[in-house]
């Protein structure tokens, strides 16, 4: 009844951690630098079972429980990963959704095939205000048209699943970039957070596979974000105790007045309060995860996913500030770490909606 | 009773339910609202008017003699072994069958886990089930004039005396002293000792005549705390817990006791609190204002966190492993100062009706009005914030230790 | 070019703290007691020239600068002062505006002649939604009929300026209680502020005199608002700073551990905060009140009259809690004097419409 | 020009007004938006390109002439001994025009009082001038790596070698290092000595080849702050300011006129910023959310504060009358906390562009990205928040100090 981290999560989380580990995250080692994308760590986690762990063992996945892959999501975020996790994620939520005709592109995404999302015109993981592409049918072939500003993706996903208006309804279509040749255009766009991929996606009558038609496919688009949301939040949750436990290890060690940093009791004091707010962050994310996996929770899972996600960006902002002022001038070099969380932190505005919008969204769900 | 004790827990929930149905008084839900929350300084009297009525003591006979008063106690106390999540799962089927839990308050909750700690068997048997019974009725003893936050720089001296220690001295924020027939103390029995050792934790007598009490008026208009002069008032040897000079352990239990609180289940109260205010600024048309539900959404949200933090409290206690975080600290300034934060909203979203009080003689407050001004005492009392934030930053997250 | 205080309002601040030293103002010394009414004081200041000084002196007031009357209530705010300050200088500002109709009540407000001001039918002194009341004309006379929720008055008040509509427009109109009769019903209410006095208004065809008809009359209410306003943060001022003098008082002298409570950093922290905000709305209130009085400044006093009475209630309520909260369990008790401020702190929005309102009606205001 | 200084302010304002007019190059004002607040550590690039052009060059030659560089300084240095109101009208005169007012940085405001507080008469007549025309341009050499907010830490050492004073250690954070030709520093030449004592304050020349600059990139992805390393750098004696050993007390001279800012006149910058944004987002639509204007009412509030703030600063020094709360920790604070929280609100409000930077190499920002990043700097530089409010707390309140 009441949760606690089954074994096979604690297990997968000190997993994750000797693999995060012994395969550091790149990140530019200056301004001036730029990240290419690393296939090895992914071909790894995948081979680990750790792409979209939740997915049943029947359709490929590993058949974890929910909060398996709120784990893997954690423990990137505490290293400020570049692997789309998220993304993958997504695409798996969809594709089960989807029934016969994501089938054989599910298995793929568990083995490790990236297959990038876009939904919303603009934000990445927000909620859906327009698709900003039409999908047209002719002879029973489709066709995609339109414009994504903003997909969390790099090059090397070559499989997309775009959300398109199809008559009265939306439809979720599956475009092959290698299909679809000249009809797709990618323009990666840099991101604020260098380990952040994003892409502006142009599509002129690309020719797309019907995942989702009819009245159906809001229903299923808003399944896919809350767990997306969700997944966020566990994001942000590393992040958030990334951040705190780096500005803990600095103020602890750094020395002021000829006594550390952290005997002040205006450091203890703000620390202990984004503790306070991390400490329920955390729990609320493991509720969450959890609740997701149970027959009867539907209708929770639906305000609690606006929720975690509103309080993951308030608490991860907060503790990645804590980091960069308590390291002092340090912490505004571009070699010490707190840079990293508060990039990660102040996108995620951006890419999962205003934390305002989600507490609106939460109340509204909530009948209120 | 203690049969329940041993079923799985969705089935344990399943026969408590089925007991409160079949036992509960017929009447007794309407008696009074007893899910309204009392909580931290707030006002008592209706529900102490309400544990008056007879249904109300029907109702408690028959806890007693199910084991369900105290029911996390040991059975040889005549409690029925629960383990926290039982104890919480009772209060939560009680709230819904809109029963009151009886509940012994500071006798129950903070006595009790002292004497079972550090009390002889005699200790425990003695006063364990008298404080079941509702016969000893406790209060505070903790702080003084000159010692709020620092407990022990007390002054109140206890003079050992053949088979009795005589306790003189002044008590101070001393809750309903004035419906307790016992106080928990502390007092210094070893003079010229300082700081933690030779203080005594001694249960005192109220009814004696050297004690004195005295209701002190409070922001809310009422008197919950009071001061209670002690001048020379005995008690035997016996009623010292834990050893004459070495009661600051036993402090530190029932502070721990105290601070821990009821981290599951308190919640019950906030989102009654939340909630009662979503449908009032729903019928008043507030709630079509965006900023209004900004703010809503924030203190809703908050009382889920709780909810959530406590169900990982729980699960932590249960399972012997409480990660860092869930400590009673984190969780005292976590409640406190969402309640602080839901008073000042008050003010902010209930308009021009927030400062009309009701008619009638005295200071009487709304409902929310009392909400405002009571919880201005949650981030002092039981350890002010900035006592709580010093121990999460020293225990909880090891930063160096300085003066403060 | 640059404000400072004027050597007269630093005379009349003097003699205005001396007068309330003197004088101390009247509070319940337990739950149980109320507070009269206590004319003395009221003379007396009416005698020094204190009520509305801003009223030019060929009208019967002081002719002082308006800033004189923002010291006259940051006076009273020091001291939670239960004397109709704000009530009279509403008056004196309408009537002004008044013309000939309202010269002979305006020469009797300055001499100290209480007359309360009645506009929303809800908010004391916020922003006029609904007036409440329907003026009707017969024969050349006017009667008012409906009712004002809360009026800031006792009943000492023998006359009240009642906004109310007339036909398309709105009116304010004067209604003599002694005249009046039957037809107005006044009921106390009880404040939680018990220093604020407050009352129900209730007309039922109650005779009265007409000051302002037709189109203008909103433009006559905006304005006597806007003062008022700066006339309320300059009151909240006061409590604020009375506040904060108070906290750092008990920390200084109030011992914990050995030392004194303000030794720790987390209060002094928390404190230079608090006066760093209170030092700002002292700084915006002192502008505010020197810009009523200069020529080019209508448009500019109409939006930092909503601002600075924003940054009031915010610094108010922060400052009073701050008082209650480091004056430990002391600081809850009814005979200590932080809830004194906290009180009419909290207050505040119900009395002057929320602060982000009137934010709002600043951005508005600014042509945002 | 200096006939300007004796004339009553409103007068002085039209004399100034004319005087730009007249004398401003034909075209100036479109050669650099000059009023794009350069805040912080934001991108000067831009500015610093600007300031090559031949029109601008031709503008500083006509304020050199007329006096109107450093205005502020005594006539017989250079300036017109303008009093700070005066000053301040003509900063902002110069934005009204669009035309940029040429200063000299930390050569004008830090290094200048410190001369003119505690130098010589030889050292004020050799150096203020060369400050003024720009023939030395001052970077500050006080912080290292092992002391941030703790100065009096300090390791550089002057050896006194003669007529020189030797000077060998590592300065860090040093502003714009690379544009600079001299550096004011403190080191300690006296071994031995402890905190405040034995230190002096130098002015030494970075073109010594004992000099060596490293830029530290920051989390702009610039790289304005740079550390120092001084290998046996030999200043003569000439070039220490307020005698050997003597130096704290002008290097708190100087730390003062850096809180002190410019209260009255920054504020010119902020009300650009928060101006720019509310356009921003007004043609995006964002101004229809309630939401988002609640938060961008608080932001140009608080500019109107800084404002009023700065006119009661200002008309406090003109009368000599310094209320407490016109220190410069209150303004420091302020203007750095709003500068912060700005950035902060900006990832709320600008949607999902604000993570897409500008193409190109390197680390390029939009300049809502650069003041997003660069705000991060304000709250940490001259002084932290924490060191501010210590000085609140400590001096203008007068609570009792405690270690810290």
């Amino acid at each position: 009844m009441y949760f606690s981290d089954t074994v096979e999560c604690e297990d997968l989380r000190e997993v994750l951690e000797r693999f995060h580990a012994a395969h550091p995250t790149p990140y530019p080692s200056g301004p001036a630098e730029t990240i290419g994308v690393d296939e090895s760590r992914w071909s790894e986690l995948a081979a680990m079972g750790a792409i979209a762990p939740q997915i049943d063992d029947a359709l490929g996945g590993a058949g974890l429980p929910f909060e398996a892959f709120a784990v893997t999501v954690e423990a990137g975020g505490a290293v400020v990963s570049d692997l789309p996790l998220l993304a993958s994620a997504a695409a798996a939520e969809a594709l089960v959704r989807c029934g016969e005709s994501g089938a054989a592109l599910l298995s793929e995404v568990a083995a490790g095939v990236k297959v990038a999302v876009a939904l919303d015109d603009r934000c990445p993981w927000g909620t859906v205000v327009e698709s900003g592409v039409v999908a047209r049918e002719h002879a029973g072939s489709w066709t995609l048209t339109g414009a994504k500003q903003l997909v969390a993706a790099d090059l090397s996903a070559q499989t997309l699943l775009v959300l398109a208006d199809a008559g009265p309804h939306r439809g979720l279509f599956a475009v092959s970039i290698g299909a679809a040749g000249a009809t797709v255009t990618r323009t990666p766009r840099p991101a604020l957070d260098p380990t952040v991929p994003l892409l502006r996606l142009d599509l002129d009558g690309a020719p797309a596979a019907p995942l989702a038609l009819g009245a159906g496919t809001d229903a299923i688009v808003a399944d896919v974000l809350d767990r997306v949301w969700i997944g966020a939040a566990a994001e942000l949750l590393g992040a958030a105790q990334a951040a705190l436990d780096l500005a803990l290890d600095v103020v602890t060690t750094r020395r002021q007045f000829g006594r550390p940093v952290g005997v002040n009791q205006a450091v203890k004091h703000r620390l202990a309060d984004t503790h306070t707010t991390v400490s329920g962050l955390r729990s609320s994310v493991r509720y969450a995860a959890r609740r997701v996996g149970e027959p009867d929770a539907a209708a929770e899972v639906s305000w609690l996913a606006p929720l975690v996600v509103s309080l993951a960006i308030d608490a991860a902002v907060r503790s990645a500030n804590d980091a960069v002022q308590f390291s002092g001038a340090m912490g505004y070099t571009w070699e010490h770490h707190a840079h990293r969380y508060l990039n990660r932190a102040a996108s995620a505005a951006a890419l999962f909606g205003s934390a305002d919008s989600h507490r609106e969204t939460m109340l509204t769900r909530r009948g209120w | 009773m203690n049969s329940f004790a041993t079923l799985p827990l969705p089935d344990f929930r399943k026969a408590v339910r089925s007991w409160i149905a079949e036992h509960a008084p017929q009447g007794l839900a309407e008696v009074h609202d007893w899910n309204r929350p009392v909580i931290g300084a707030m006002d008592t009297e209706p529900f102490d008017r309400a544990e008056r009525h007879p249904l109300y003591r029907e109702w408690e006979r028959r806890l007693l003699a199910a084991g369900l008063v105290c029911p996390q106690w040991p059975v040889e106390y005549g409690g029925s072994g629960w383990t926290p999540d039982r104890a919480a799962a009772f209060v939560e089927e009680c709230h819904r069958a809109g029963v009151p839990r009886v509940t012994r308050h500071m006798g129950e909750d903070l006595v009790a886990p002292a004497l079972l700690a550090h009390g002889t068997e005699e200790q425990k048997a003695y006063f364990l089930p008298r404080i079941r019974t509702g016969e000893h009725r406790y209060c505070q003893g903790f702080s003084e004039p000159d010692s709020g936050s620092d407990l022990a720089s007390l002054r109140t001296r206890g003079r050992v005396d053949g088979d009795r220690v005589v306790v003189s001295g002044q008590k101070t924020w001393t809750s309903l002293a004035e419906l307790a027939t016992h106080m928990f103390t502390l007092c210094r029995t070893e003079p010229g000792s300082s700081r933690h050792r030779g203080i005594s934790y001694v249960l005192i007598e109220l009814d004696d005549p050297g004690v004195q009490i005295r209701p002190i008026p409070q922001i809310t208009g009422r008197s919950e705390f009071c001061e209670v002069f002690l001048d020379e008032v005995p008690a035997p040897l016996f009623n010292v817990v834990g050893g004459l000079g070495d009661g600051w352990r036993v402090a530190m239990t029932t502070l721990g006791a105290e601070r821990g609180g009821k981290a599951s289940t308190q919640r019950l109260g906030f989102e009654r609190e939340v909630t009662d205010l979503l449908r009032l600024l729903t019928d008043q048309g507030r709630m079509r204002d965006p900023l209004v539900r900004r703010q809503l959404a924030l203190a809703l949200g908050q009382v889920e966190v709780m909810r959530m933090q406590g169900d990982r409290v729980l699960a932590g206690v249960m399972s012997g492993r409480l990660d860092r975080g869930l400590d009673p600290s984190t969780g005292k300034l976590m409640w406190s100062e969402f309640q602080r934060e839901l008073g000042d909203l008050l003010a902010r979203v209930l308009g021009p009706e927030f400062v009309v009080r009701p008619d009638g003689a005295g200071f009487p407050l709304d409902e929310w009005q009392d909400l405002f001004l009571a919880s201005r005492a949650d981030t002092i009392y039981a350890g002010t914030s900035q006592i709580q934030r010093n121990l999460i930053a020293e225990r909880v997250l090891g930063l160096p230790r300085g003066e403060h």
